[in-house]
């Protein structure tokens, strides 16, 4: 039983998959000799060499779409964009090339590929070091999306990631890597939520990050309001694992969706769309959804907390939905 | 040009096969097209046989190459079998991509052709990964990237080449300049008249061959491809070629003069090669009659294949997105 | 009055905007001396000038990038992406840059850019050429986005774009070119829907070619089950018209939204969601949403057909929800 | 290299009061990053000032630049107030950017600075398309688009020296080699040592500079810029240079070693710049001293100013996204 924080247990999940399969590769910026700038990749190159570790140059596009290539081709690379602001660059490949090409060729080939990277304000980067984009990946067909909120999820995860044939988009968040834990050394299937705290009065559906924002609000919301919540992390947004939730929701007749990237045309609504169209007569409420402002994220941190959902406004909107239901 | 690589006849004859294979599958293309057998965007290779046969000549049956929207002649080279590549064009579930790829997907994975693409530039990448596997498996395949004037202009193309370049990967960069983008010509959106000079940029090999001559293609390919496989890295080829259709069936073709593409295609080397063998007493008139009435019928094999394959079936429509 | 094609009027909008402000300048592949591969800027380098109307090589990210520096300094350029599936190479361009650069500068720099594209399938040109990806810049905090349905929507709404001074994505749909009607000559501004036909019994809210097949759906819930739809027509789907929206759901009790692109962490589940936080207590059953199948776009035309959302799917959700509400 | 351009007394004093500025601002950084009153990814440009303020100094005040992220030199360079900079990096209200861009987004649109950006490349199609509208307006201003090295292997590089070649824009693309992307060294990630050499793939002008010697740097310029305003197309300049510092505050440099570092740190162009002033009688010892004391107190209220301004409201927040 070891202590690891969340950037520890990535790398120790890229360590484990390189040493039990030769044709796991990484590449990305600055992933090499330095072990990346989020230290995930600490000592692997050190241990597998430069074949197998790579530090290429800024080349988003091409480097993810000759991971692409290589993973039709035999190898099952591992892609770092060092913040997912820019896999904007990479999105032709990833769009029309990752996600498609097992299926505009009838089958013919698999396309094991991780694309990881990192997501999240809360760091005064501004506006393109700091977005949190799931949800385009959410939305086209032929990607698979995991955002782990624990250390334990984030190694359980990524290890399945990288042992699945398919296209996974595997988002870290930048505030989390410090964060420490126990590992439960589980493997971690994708597409399955967890309970991570039972409850009767309503569901809180939280990603990434916001997990711990919902945790604190539940706290305050039990101690002040007597409110019970039970807290869901999907911990994969694409699959997702809808059993669970509307499970939770049929039990508790109220939700509220909470997510840092933007609500509109975003993965909450979409969740509690399909909520709503399966749970409708066991809701005493609408399904609610809080994401961060419709505003690029701006650079002081008066500003930056101003966009980011905080435990305030859940409180408040648990609260709204209660009264009104 | 290498002089030393020897085109054995057994080899020309193959060359003359070939190009007169996807010649006559483009002609069959632009008859079903308007009958609403094909549809969709669909791009023949007519006047660029030799390109594609040539450089795929100089390669290894594992050995990969990677199209681009224009992908009919390369699948052929590659050695693809026209009835699933007919039965692709129609939509059909005996296609090799199940009729879910079409005309713009059309690939055939096991004999090394990884796919053409409707994204200009797009296979790019692939094809420079595919490299990179080879030399990190060492199994010693090289790759083509085929691509056009206009991709060339493209970001890709400039990233790939240097990640080729640095990584000495294996691989075979042709440039099929046919001079235009659909209707805009070369000289208003490519800043070099030849290409092959951008090669510079990455401090890669290059040369410049004509591309009606499908021995010279084949030749300098063949050098290209021996040093990829002896691992001395990448070659960027720019095959001077002309497009003789329209971009589509029906292309009024306003950018570009009714003489300049007569004169073209007077000036076709599928009938010069035809002759060439026949001076060079490889071939008879009347056995190259053979050789052309053998393919005919196999088109027309083809054709009638692909006619009474079935659709798969709708229910099966998302089947294949993952493995 | 005069009858003219989607693609006509679309010409028109563009020609009248050229000749009122000749900081109005055309980019984009083929839209020069062949006047654009849809035919929407047929005779226009021909009467502005390879000055005002320029043919671009290949380099989606660049020109898009490149318009937008003309538009931060004093032109008003107009950008056409051939195929929206292209538009993937643009988008670091769109949203890193032309969404965010005022915000990011603090208000001192404006983005007069129109991108126009066209999306939807249906010509059997595959996974490349038939996307509807709407939904990823509706999800984007500074940009709009348009979807004109008709020749008259067409026209009034690109001249509000080009009139514009913030960066508005222009999302044609490739099988509307040739449909006809006879031109209001409104100008219609950006952000207002419209209600193509009234009802009692449902809202249908269908975007662009959609609103076709819903007005047929509609034809036939009428004729043969006496359901009365009322459709409304986005038109715009970033900012979006809630108002009118949520004015018809209260009205009808129930909602129906249909779109070409995929359901998943898409724009239709976003209207979905704030209509039902905004009508809870007035709905008599779960808002749907149809969207296309959650699949790549397949060649053939019997897959091509299957993913699209059709008539008979529309009905008998109709029916469906009008029996459980 | 142009030798008929003439520099003054007045300007050589310039060049190092700006250099000087460049310097002092940076420095002040790195002290306020820790405490906490900056936030964030800051870059600072000590020991590449002479390349911003040679090129920089070539321009109009209207004439254009497009930074990269790392702005604060060219800010500076272009005309940039210190008091709205460290405002700005404070994230205050009363910043350049209203404390909504910070140091990546640093921008002065009044001076032509079109803004840092934190997307490495991204820049450059902005510049392209600022000197685009100026060819398009006719009014003559020039555009510089500074990147690094490692920005030159993305794709947009290639694309934008194609644009600006086909379309002969006003603009001078000036490639800042400081021979490292982050940690990365240039001579694994760019396929050729001289980044200038790739200008032959667009049919452009170019030339590699000392980016220590801000006079060369300044004459270079000023010709292309010339160029430029005749409407002989664009240019592309490499500087060779180097930066002084770790990419971030902290950063343990394991990607280049001690010596390597000393020694570059050794050559400062700033203290050789102070001697040659010194010496070609232009400014006094004193008079130096007293340069510098007056950049250091003009530094030290604009750092006060930036303390004591307030933050924008968060109220508002979402203003300036639509105009
Ligand atoms: C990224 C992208 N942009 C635009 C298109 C539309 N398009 C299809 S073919 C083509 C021209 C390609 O020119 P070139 O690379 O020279 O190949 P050619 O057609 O001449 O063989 C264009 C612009 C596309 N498919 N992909
Ligand atoms: C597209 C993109 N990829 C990666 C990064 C992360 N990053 C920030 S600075 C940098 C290195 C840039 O190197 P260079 O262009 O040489 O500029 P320098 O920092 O040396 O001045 C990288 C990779 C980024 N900001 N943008
Ligand atoms: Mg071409
Ligand atoms: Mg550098």
């Amino acid at each position: 039983m070891k202590e690891l924080t969340y950037a520890e247990a990535i790398n120790e999940a890229l360590d484990e998959e390189m040493a039990r399969d030769d044709k796991v590769i990484l590449m990305g910026e600055d992933v090499g000799l330095y072990g990346g700038v989020w230290r995930t990749s600490v000592g692997l190159q050190q241990k597998y060499g430069i074949k197998r570790v790579i530090d290429t140059p800024i080349s988003e596009n091409s480097f993810v779409g000759c991971a692409i290539g290589a993973a039709i081709t035999g190898l099952r690379p591992i892609v770092e964009i060092m913040y997912i602001d820019f896999i904007t660059l990479a999105l032709d490949q990833i769009i029309n090339q990752a996600a498609k090409l097992r299926y505009m060729f009838g089958g013919k080939v698999k396309v094991p590929i991780v694309i990881k990277t990192t997501a999240g304000a809360g760091k005064g980067n501004a506006a393109h070091h700091s977005q949190s984009l799931e949800s385009l990946f959410c939305h086209i067909p032929g990607l698979k999306v995991v955002m782990p909120s624990t250390p334990s999820d984030a190694k359980g995860l990524l290890k399945s990631a990288i042992k699945e044939d398919n296209p996974v988009i595997f988002i870290e968040h930048k505030l989390l890597y410090p964060k420490k834990e126990i590992l439960t050394e589980e493997v971690i299937p994708l597409g399955k939520a967890k309970i991570v705290r039972g409850g009767t009065d309503i569901t809180l559906v939280a990603t990434s990050n916001m997990l711990y924002k919902a945790m604190d609000a539940a706290d305050i919301l039990k101690k002040d309001f007597n409110i019970s919540c039970e807290i869901i992390d999907p911990r994969t947004l694409s699959p997702i694992d809808f059993e669970m939730i509307i499970g939770s929701v049929k039990k508790t007749n109220n939700a509220l969706i909470v997510h840092e990237s933007n609500k509109k045309a975003g993965i909450g609504t979409y969740i509690a769309s399909i909520v709503t169209e399966n749970a409708f007569d066991w809701l005493d409420s609408p399904v609610n959804v809080i994401g961060g402002l419709d505003c690029p994220i701006p650079y002081s941190y008066v500003l930056e907390d101003a966009v980011i959902p905080s435990q305030d406004k859940i409180i408040n909107k648990v609260k709204e939905i209660l009264e009104k239901g | 040009m290498p002089e030393k690589i020897n085109i054995t006849k057994d080899l020309k004859v193959d060359f003359f096969k070939q190009m007169y294979t996807i010649r006559k599958f483009e002609e069959k293309v632009k008859e079903l097209l308007p009958l609403g057998l094909i549809r969709g965007a669909t791009h023949v290779y007519i006047g660029e046989e030799a390109v594609a046969v040539g450089a795929c000549s100089a390669l290894n049956s594992d050995d990969y190459i990677v199209s681009t929207h224009r992908g009919h002649g390369h699948c052929i080279a590659k050695g693809g079998s026209l009835k699933p590549m007919m039965a692709e064009l129609l939509g059909k579930e005996t296609g090799y991509c199940k009729g879910k790829g079409g005309s713009m997907h059309i690939a055939n994975v096991d004999c090394g052709m990884l796919g053409a693409s409707g994204v200009v530039a797009s296979g790019i990448p692939i094809a420079t990964g595919a490299a990179f596997s080879s030399k990190f498996l060492e199994n010693k395949k090289v790759t083509i990237s085929f691509f056009g004037d206009g991709a060339s202009n493209n970001g890709t193309f400039h990233e790939c080449l240097n990640l080729a370049s640095i990584w000495k990967l294996p691989i075979i960069f042709i440039c099929e300049n046919n001079g235009y983008a659909i209707t805009v010509p070369a000289k208003i959106s490519t800043s070099v008249k030849d290409i092959a000079i951008r090669a510079k940029g990455y401090d890669m090999a290059s040369a410049i061959v004509n591309g009606r001559d499908v021995e010279e293609i084949y030749k300098v390919t063949s050098d290209a491809v021996r040093r990829a496989r002896d691992g001395k890295g990448p070659t960027l080829i720019e095959a001077k070629t002309y497009r003789f259709e329209g971009h589509w069936i029906g292309d009024p073709q306003v950018y570009r003069g009714k003489s300049e593409v007569e004169s073209e295609i007077s000036r076709d080397h599928l009938l010069d090669y035809e002759k060439k063998l026949v001076k060079e007493n490889i071939l008879s008139v009347s056995e190259i009659g053979s050789v052309k009435r053998k393919i005919e019928a196999e088109l027309e094999e083809a054709t009638q294949f692909a006619k009474e394959s079935p659709f798969l079936d709708a229910s099966k429509v998302a089947d294949d997105i993952f493995s």
